[in-house]
């Protein structure tokens, strides 16, 4: 393998990983806030990892510029919508789950 | 690889489909159609179909749930009644499902290079359209040049579509210069996706007009850069509000425009005609008859762009005029 | 690396529908949605990578388009239908 | 085990056909029904793409050192088909805000119940 493939490895890896570790966040946290919180962070820098990995295999053509396109389309998509997502989920009403003994799953019921 | 992506994908668009239908939310239902439209779109991206799959990402999981929302919004969400006649209607499905099972056992296998669909029209598009049209999108060249007929019928569809949508709707459009009460159109409270959005407009655009000319080389073409570009006008129609987006695109312009798109496809038909060719053959633009394919698809695809463009912005204020009348009545 | 890359997109895809099945509210159904329409960008990509053919990237850069369009559209429908509630209670 | 393999596109396309036709005999709201539609539809370009696809081919875009290409007919007439499906839809979808202002509800229920008292009062 060349320095350029494994550089790319290393960075796909990381990507899987915060992807997976985000989804499992989405899946398993109680409350709307904290499941944006796991998603939109990991979402983003997921993504970034990944394309940057995609990057170092494409080399200098053009579709490394259209990965660089995807990834400027991304960064400024991906918490942009993070943040209107909470916004309205803040003002819908919905209350942050504080007490950790809650059921999991319900707290927004009352919101909808 | 390539056969688990085909069957996760497969495996998660008949779980989004039971999904939908279980679901007697329709917010949650239309949520969940347009998940599914970009599953199908991924599932045509692995099946080869490029064109295919750009069409289905913009068209079956953008537009078509976004015009689902604006009619939710004025239907309301949630359904009625229960669901009803529903044993006899699973019954009838599943004996239905059993005898289409039945029958695909006939059908050749998945992916075989001698079943008969690909051994008779195909090879001759595949093997001569590098040659005959000059182009390397074969889609392209078979969608524009070989089948332009068929493409012009369709275009035409699309045409008497939004003629329909606007005699069923179009009454609701308010005339321009009329003042118009959609604060709530606006989303001034939302200040950063405003911004972001702005700055987005523009590239989208210059994006689908890099589609629009570059559909010969790669995926892409009139029917995906127009729903694109709509897609520009929409989402600013979304944010700052549907006075402000017809002091940019005036209307009338857009109705025109609808027409002159299909007006401009069929003139290059007739043009070829006049110089002794058959009805959209191309080969009679020019002295050299590549050269002659090669306009007549740029100017075709021009007319398909310009006239979906036209028909999904004119759909989209249509439904966001009949938003404003609502909100404007209660 | 990309075949280990483009199997977790496929879970997390799958783990992202299942959140927007289960919802509880309608904010984790368009959370859900975001999520996949990100994966979906992601896997595009790195299928094109892993297929040998990359160049068709155009088509990820239109799903990040309309996944954008699409989030906005659902947040702006929600706001309607609160609005709704709020002036006229009877509505259903 | 090879029929599952060789044919298991085509189940999943009579499944989400079965799925749509399902949503719109049993299910009485209008943009649900037509939802189902929209599944149904799908259902059937997904048909034809399978149908178009060749083992081992690319997408039909021609290249050098590439022989091998999937028939690029089905993704012609799906491509349009896609298209005038989002003015077909567009099309219904207005049906049913008209449906809704004339009858004020767009469940098949109500509008057959206000549909029979209309015919009683003119009897």
């Amino acid at each position: 393998m060349s320095p350029l493939e494994i550089i790319s490895a290393v960075l796909l890896a990381i990507g899987s990983f915060l992807v997976l570790s985000g989804a499992i966040g989405l899946l398993r946290f109680p409350d709307v806030y904290s499941r944006m919180h796991a998603a939109g962070i990991t979402d983003t820098l997921g993504a970034v990892a990944i394309l940057l990995g995609l990057m170092f295999l494409a080399g200098w053509t053009l579709v490394l510029a259209k990965l660089i396109m995807i990834l400027l389309f991304l960064l400024l998509t991906g918490p942009t919508a993070s943040h209107t997502l909470g916004k309205a989920a803040w003002k819908s009403g919905l209350q942050p789950l504080t007490d950790g003994r809650e059921p999991a799953g319900d707290s927004g019921k009352g919101a909808e | 690889m390539e056969l688990l992506l085909d069957i996760s994908l497969l495996s998660m668009l008949v779980a989004t489909a039971i999904g939908i239908a279980v679901s007697r939310d329709l917010l949650a239902a239309v949520m969940l159609s347009s998940i599914y439209g970009l599953l199908s779109a991924n599932f045509f991206v692995t099946m080869d179909a490029v064109d295919v799959a750009f069409t289905e990402a913009s068209v079956g999981a953008g537009i078509s749930p976004l015009l689902m929302f604006a009619t939710l919004a004025i239907v309301g969400r949630f359904e009625r009644y229960p669901h009803q006649r529903a044993l006899p209607a699973l019954l009838l499905v599943v004996l239905t499902g059993a005898m289409l099972i039945l029958a695909t056992l006939d059908i050749p296998a998945f992916g075989d290079p001698n079943a008969p669909a690909q051994t008779h029209v195909a090879p001759r598009f595949i093997n001569e359209s590098g040659t005959e049209i000059g182009i390397p999108n074969m889609v392209t060249s078979v969608l524009a040049s070989y089948r332009g007929f068929d493409t012009f019928g369709e275009v035409t569809v699309v045409f008497a579509a939004v003629v329909g949508v606007l005699a069923l709707l179009g009454s609701s459009l308010p005339a321009a210069g009329r003042k118009l009460p959609d604060t709530l159109l606006q989303a001034s409270n939302h200040r950063i996706l405003r911004i972001v959005s702005k700055i987005l407009v523009a590239p989208i655009m210059l994006f689908a007009l890099y589609v629009q000319f570059h559909g010969d080389y790669g995926p892409g073409g009139g029917f995906q850069a127009g729903v694109i570009f709509a897609a520009a006008i929409i989402i600013y129609t979304m944010l700052f509000g549907l006075e402000a987006a017809m002091k940019v695109i005036n209307v009338t312009v857009l109705r025109v425009l609808a027409a002159f798109g299909v007006l401009l496809y069929g003139s290059v038909g007739l043009v070829a005609m006049l110089n002794g060719k058959n009805f959209l053959d191309y080969d009679a633009l020019a002295a050299d008859p590549v050269h002659g394919q090669h306009y007549g698809i740029i100017v075709i695809e021009l007319g398909v762009g310009i006239t979906v463009a036209a028909v999904m912005m004119l759909i989209y204020f249509a439904f966001a005029g009949r938003l404003i009348d609502r909100s404007h009545k209660s | 690396m990309l075949t280990v890359t483009t199997i977790t997109l496929l879970v997390v895809m799958a783990m992202a529908l299942s959140r927007a099945f289960v919802g509880p509210t309608v904010f984790d159904r368009i959370l859900a949605a975001n999520v996949f329409g990100t994966k979906t960008v992601l896997l595009i990509a790195v299928v094109g990578f892993l297929f040998g053919r990359p160049e068709f990237l155009d088509i990820a850069l239109v799903y990040a388009l309309i996944n954008f369009i699409g989030v906005v559209g659902m947040l702006r429908l929600i706001e309607y239908l609160e609005e709704d509630k709020q002036s006229t209670e009877d509505g259903r | 085990m090879s029929v599952l393999f060789s044919h298991y596109n085509y189940w999943v396309v009579i499944v989400l056909m079965m799925i749509g036709f399902y949503i719109v005999i049993a299910q009485g709201n209008l943009v649900k029904k037509l939802i189902g539609l929209n599944i149904f539809q799908t259902s059937v370009f997904i048909l034809y793409i399978s149908a178009g696809k060749v083992s081992g081919g690319t997408a039909p875009i021609l290249a050098d050192g590439i022989t091998l290409y999937s028939n690029p007919l089905p993704h012609v007439l799906i491509l349009t088909a896609i298209v005038v499906g989002i003015a077909t839809t567009a099309l219904g979808l207005s049906l049913i805000i008209r449906i809704r202002d004339t009858y004020g509800s767009v469940e098949e229920q109500d509008v057959r119940a206000a549909e029979g008292n209309r015919k009683q009062e003119s009897c």
